[in-house]
């Protein structure tokens, strides 16, 4: 259920991305899809119950058998964190070409922006 | 010469790294050094054809740790990428001075090609991922380099459908993840394998077709791309159309669907689909195209269309138990295509922008006669389009040849009258070229012209050689060397888990 | 942009040394508590805006000029490149080989120390300085960009 | 557990708002607060890395989307495209919601990580030899830096390319004449 209403976070993303005609909204349309997608990775590697994988003095004096049964997944969160960089850093080239197209065309209507034909 | 396989990704990264310090002063060490690096990376590709190794990142045993895997189909790939890059990059050499910025272009450049050499050699699907990230990123950017009102705008569109895709294919990464819990290719291979396919892992597979098909322009996503590929600049649009296309989408694509999920009846009439789809729709909107470089972006469409269909004819006869021989002959077929498009669409971008820097427009309607005032210009259009248009010595004729032949024998006949009358509307298509650009009356303002020289000719020579020569890469000793092991990669198929993981 | 008023400017003028120690903190310590080079470097970065925002961007500018950050930017990413390379100085395979780990650490009794972990904290190091010198470039460009802005007026540029 | 549905709940009905609200600005504030209720969940699901890096990432993330929003909302830019692409697009973006629900059955259930159930799986190696084989208390750490560094390279190159990227874009001057020098 936890994962349905996430695709439904990401489904929202993908709504506003494809329908919408504002370039700014388009843009926060993709940043709502990268959330979901992170969130969803994250959740995939939760345990009930768990800890986070960093492992304590304490953990390390009472032998790593209680930790190994008790950690949660650390894959999924070294992937959600270069995919966060990895959208952060697309969020900043989308920005400035944003930035770039009102300065030449003075709107974020993307329906006013048409040069090209097709 | 073995070479530890991260030298393909280091080399141009490093490369593109060290580029910006030299911003304002030293632009011709820029050059050369980004020159260096593209024609090391040649020399390393031609030498590791015929190579199979496996290397694992930090000394970490898979799963634990990173593969790279170099297999025939990936050192065909590096091949397509280092020749194409390389005549590329000689070629801005001078055409570059009308724009400013020339470092960070190199190292926009070299971090595209840094991006595709990681695709081609990653064994990790979120390897795979990151290494596309950067090959994307560096052309929505290089896309929008002229900063013009065009320019910006199709950057954009790329930059939206790109970043959907990207999107998808994380997505299918994390459901591939959350199905097998391993992100190694062979592993998720040998998991599909013994357990099946259920429904979580037919909805990774559709959203990687989706992604991967929005990256490599296939037709239903095909948007941008007539918009993108124009508006670069011309040796940028070589490098998109040449080879981005094909490493981002179609042999990543290949590479899922074969070797990792395994090819089924449906996948194959999918990617035979879409082939077929895109090489018409592709042709028919080249038709009314009178913006020269336009024109050839929806050829692009078409003739990876011809990709396509070979390696989906190959693919349907591999799921039907067919003979495998006919099945190699068309994924033959489409990777001797794949390589000869890279070869002559790259040239065919490459004379546009000579063409264009030379008149200043694109409009075929505004240019005419230019056979006599840039000769070597003409000379090297003609080959290419002669190439693509599958003119009987040139290289087109032979792919073309080949997946007509695979399909015939396969009892496709519908298939090959196809490829036949497609090819036929691409002769027509650029007898139209030819007639508009270099025959006719030349027009007023344009008689003062002159014919570009330095590196833009030795760019355009050496790919207009190489185009005649490819027919010589069917020669029995070649092609067992450069093609056979590429097409048993994709026609082993599953059996690539075993592969990697006993190498 | 002038900047804001002085209360502003006192309070975030010492706020911005803290900010900017933690980030090194975080930097530091991401191989034993949760951080990490990209955490901290986008901390350095912030303090750095924060710097921006408050006495506008010919101040930030004046600190940290924007060559200067660009070859930032390359140095580290350069570094994590060295560090990534040095492995292969240990034969062919070596490529990210945690070698200072292997090679001179491992079996020695030294979990939790600075030290530990061989090039994990070089590499944060490089990533920290990286991030943060990239991300304080883009909002510096991307304010630059906007400084000389008036809405609807196109530049007439030359196509 | 309840938790995990209050923040869902509240990330989606913050989407919603910055989905469908007119203004640009509250839209961007809407993003910011995803982006806190995701940092928040984060912290829940035992991923501390993962929230930190969140919510500096957001912080920045919202001073870039302010940067470029800002006095440039004054043209309201409402309704949506053509009537005919959205019902399809709408169409099409409901048959995949329907066909990802079927999805979710598949997966393992929520709490129980995939990598608890197959045998020979690299996250168990993590957990029971990360500290060891590396030497880093944090697996997070470890994983990224040492295990999977190679992707952290990428990630750094791809950092990389997109500052050189939006400076590129945003340069003030794209087209010289060739004889002309750069400045």
């Amino acid at each position: 259920m936890l994962y349905a209403l996430c695709f439904l976070l990401f489904t929202i993303g993908l709504y506003c991305a494809v329908t919408k005609k504002n370039m700014v909204k388009i843009v926060i349309g993709i940043m709502v899809m990268e959330y979901a997608v992170n969130l969803f990775l994250i959740m995939l590697g939760y345990r009930m119950g768990g800890v986070a994988p960093i492992i304590g003095r304490s953990d390390l004096e009472s032998g790593l058998g209680g930790f190994v049964s008790k950690s949660v997944d650390p894959l999924p969160q070294a992937l959600v964190l270069t995919a966060i960089v990895i959208s952060l850093g697309s969020l900043a080239l989308m920005i400035s070409i944003c930035v770039r197209t009102y300065e030449k065309y003075g709107t974020f209507d993307i329906t006013q922006i048409r040069r090209l034909k097709g | 010469m073995s070479v530890p396989l991260p030298v393909f990704v280091a080399i141009p990264l490093v490369t593109a790294f060290l580029l910006p310090v030299f911003a304002k002063r030293g632009k011709a060490v820029a050059t050369v050094l980004a020159n260096l690096a593209t024609i090391s990376l040649l020399v390393l590709a031609i030498g590791s054809i015929g190579q199979s190794r496996v290397y694992e990142v930090g000394r970490w045993s898979i799963p634990l740790g990173i593969n790279l895997v170099l297999d025939g189909l990936s050192s065909l790939l590096l091949l397509a990428i280092s020749v194409v890059s390389s005549a590329a990059m000689f070629f801005s050499i001078r055409y570059m001075e009308q724009y400013t910025a020339r470092a960070k272009y190199l190292s926009l450049f070299l971090l595209m090609v840094a991006g595709m050499n990681g695709v081609v050699l990653s064994g990790d699907i979120f390897n795979l991922f990151v290494f596309l990230e950067i090959a994307s990123l560096a052309s929505y950017a290089l896309v929008g380099f002229g900063c013009g009102h065009e320019e910006l705008e199709a950057s954009f569109k790329y930059m939206v459908l790109g970043s959907i895709g990207s999107i998808f294919i994380l997505f299918a990464v994390a459901l591939v993840y959350g199905n097998t819990g391993s992100l190694n290719m062979a592993y998720i291979s040998e998991a599909i394998q013994s357990n099946g396919l259920n429904p979580g892992l037919t909805f990774a597979l559709g959203l990687f077709i989706v992604g991967f098909g929005l990256k490599a322009a296939l037709v239903p996503f095909h948007a941008w791309l007539p918009d993108a590929h124009p508006s670069a600049p011309a040796p940028i649009s070589a490098m998109l159309s040449g080879i981005l296309i094909k490493t981002l989408g179609v042999y990543a694509l290949a590479r899922v669907v074969f070797n990792i999920f395994g090819i089924s009846l449906a996948t194959g009439w999918l990617l035979l689909t879409f082939g077929i789809v895109g090489m018409l729709v592709g042709a028919f909107m080249a038709f009314g195209q009178w913006d020269l470089k336009r024109l050839l972006a929806y050829s692009s469409i078409s003739q990876v269309g011809y990709v396509m269909l070979g390696i989906g004819l190959g693919g349907l006869i591999i799921a039907k138990d067919g003979n495998l021989a006919w099945a190699s002959l068309a994924i033959l077929g489409g990777l001797f295509h794949l390589l000869n498009h890279a070869v002559y669409k790259s040239l065919l971008f490459l004379t546009s922008g000579s063409i264009q820097m030379s008149t200043g427009t694109r409009q075929l309607r505004e240019m005419g006669g230019l056979a006599e005032k840039l000769p070597v210009t003409r000379a090297a259009c003609t080959v290419a389009s002669a190439a693509i248009a599958g003119i009987p010595p040139f290289s087109g004729f032979w792919s073309k040849l080949i997946l007509v032949i695979a399909s015939v024998q396969a009892g496709y006949y519908w298939v090959a009258a196809i490829i036949v009358f497609v090819s036929l509307c691409t002769l027509i298509m650029y007898l139209k070229v030819q007639r508009y650009v270099f025959l006719g009356e030349l027009p007023e303002n344009l008689q003062e012209i002159t014919e570009n020289r330095g590196s833009m000719l030795v760019a355009m020579v050496s790919l207009a050689c190489l185009c005649v020569l490819m027919g010589l890469l069917l020669t029995p000793g070649l092609r067992a060397s450069i093609f056979a092991p590429a097409v048993k990669v994709l026609v082993d198929g599953v059996s690539y888990s075993a592969n990697v993981i006993g190498m | 942009m002038k900047g804001m008023t002085i209360i502003v400017k006192t309070i975030s003028s010492w706020v911005k040394v803290l900010i900017f120690l933690f980030g090194i903190y975080i930097i530091l310590f991401g191989h034993l508590t949760p951080g990490g080079g990209f955490a901290g470097g986008v901390i350095l970065a912030s303090s750095y805006v924060l710097l921006m925002l408050a006495f506008g961007r010919e101040f930030a500018e004046k600190t940290l000029s924007v060559p200067f950050a660009s070859k930032l930017d390359c140095v580290g990413a350069l570094l994590f490149a060295a560090v990534a390379l040095c492995g292969l100085l240990y034969g062919a395979a070596g490529f990210f080989w945690n070698f200072i780990h292997q090679k001179y650490l491992m079996g020695t009794d030294y979990e939790f120390n600075l030290v530990s972990a061989g090039t994990i904290p070089l590499s944060n190091i490089a990533i920290g300085l990286k991030v943060g010198a990239s991300l304080f470039l883009v909002i510096l460009t991307l304010s630059m960009c906007c400084k000389d802005f008036k809405p609807g007026s196109t530049e007439n540029e030359k196509e | 557990m309840a938790v995990f549905y209050i923040l869902l709940l509240f990330m989606i009905i913050a989407a919603i708002i910055a989905v469908e609200t007119d203004n640009l600005l509250s839209s961007v504030i809407c993003v910011g607060a995803i982006g806190f209720g995701g940092s928040l969940i984060f912290l829940f699901l035992r991923a501390p890395d993962i929230a930190i890096t969140q919510i500096v990432v957001e912080v920045l993330g919202l001073i870039i989307l302010i940067r470029a929003t800002i006095s440039r909302d004054r043209t309201f830019i409402t309704g949506d495209r053509e009537f005919f692409g959205m019902v399809v697009s709408v169409v099409i973006i409901f048959v995949i919601f329907l066909a990802g629900m079927k999805v979710f059955e598949t997966l393992p259930a929520f709490g129980t990580p995939i990598f608890a159930t197959v045998g020979d799986s690299a996250s168990q190696a993590y957990i029971t030899e990360g500290m060891q084989k590396t030497g880093a208390a944090n697996l997070v750490a470890s994983v990224i830096l040492d295990f999977r560094a190679y992707d952290t390279l990428g990630e750094a190159a791809v950092l990389f390319t997109s500052i050189i990227g939006a400076t590129v874009i945003l340069r003030k001057k794209a087209k010289k004449l060739p004889e002309e020098p750069d400045q």
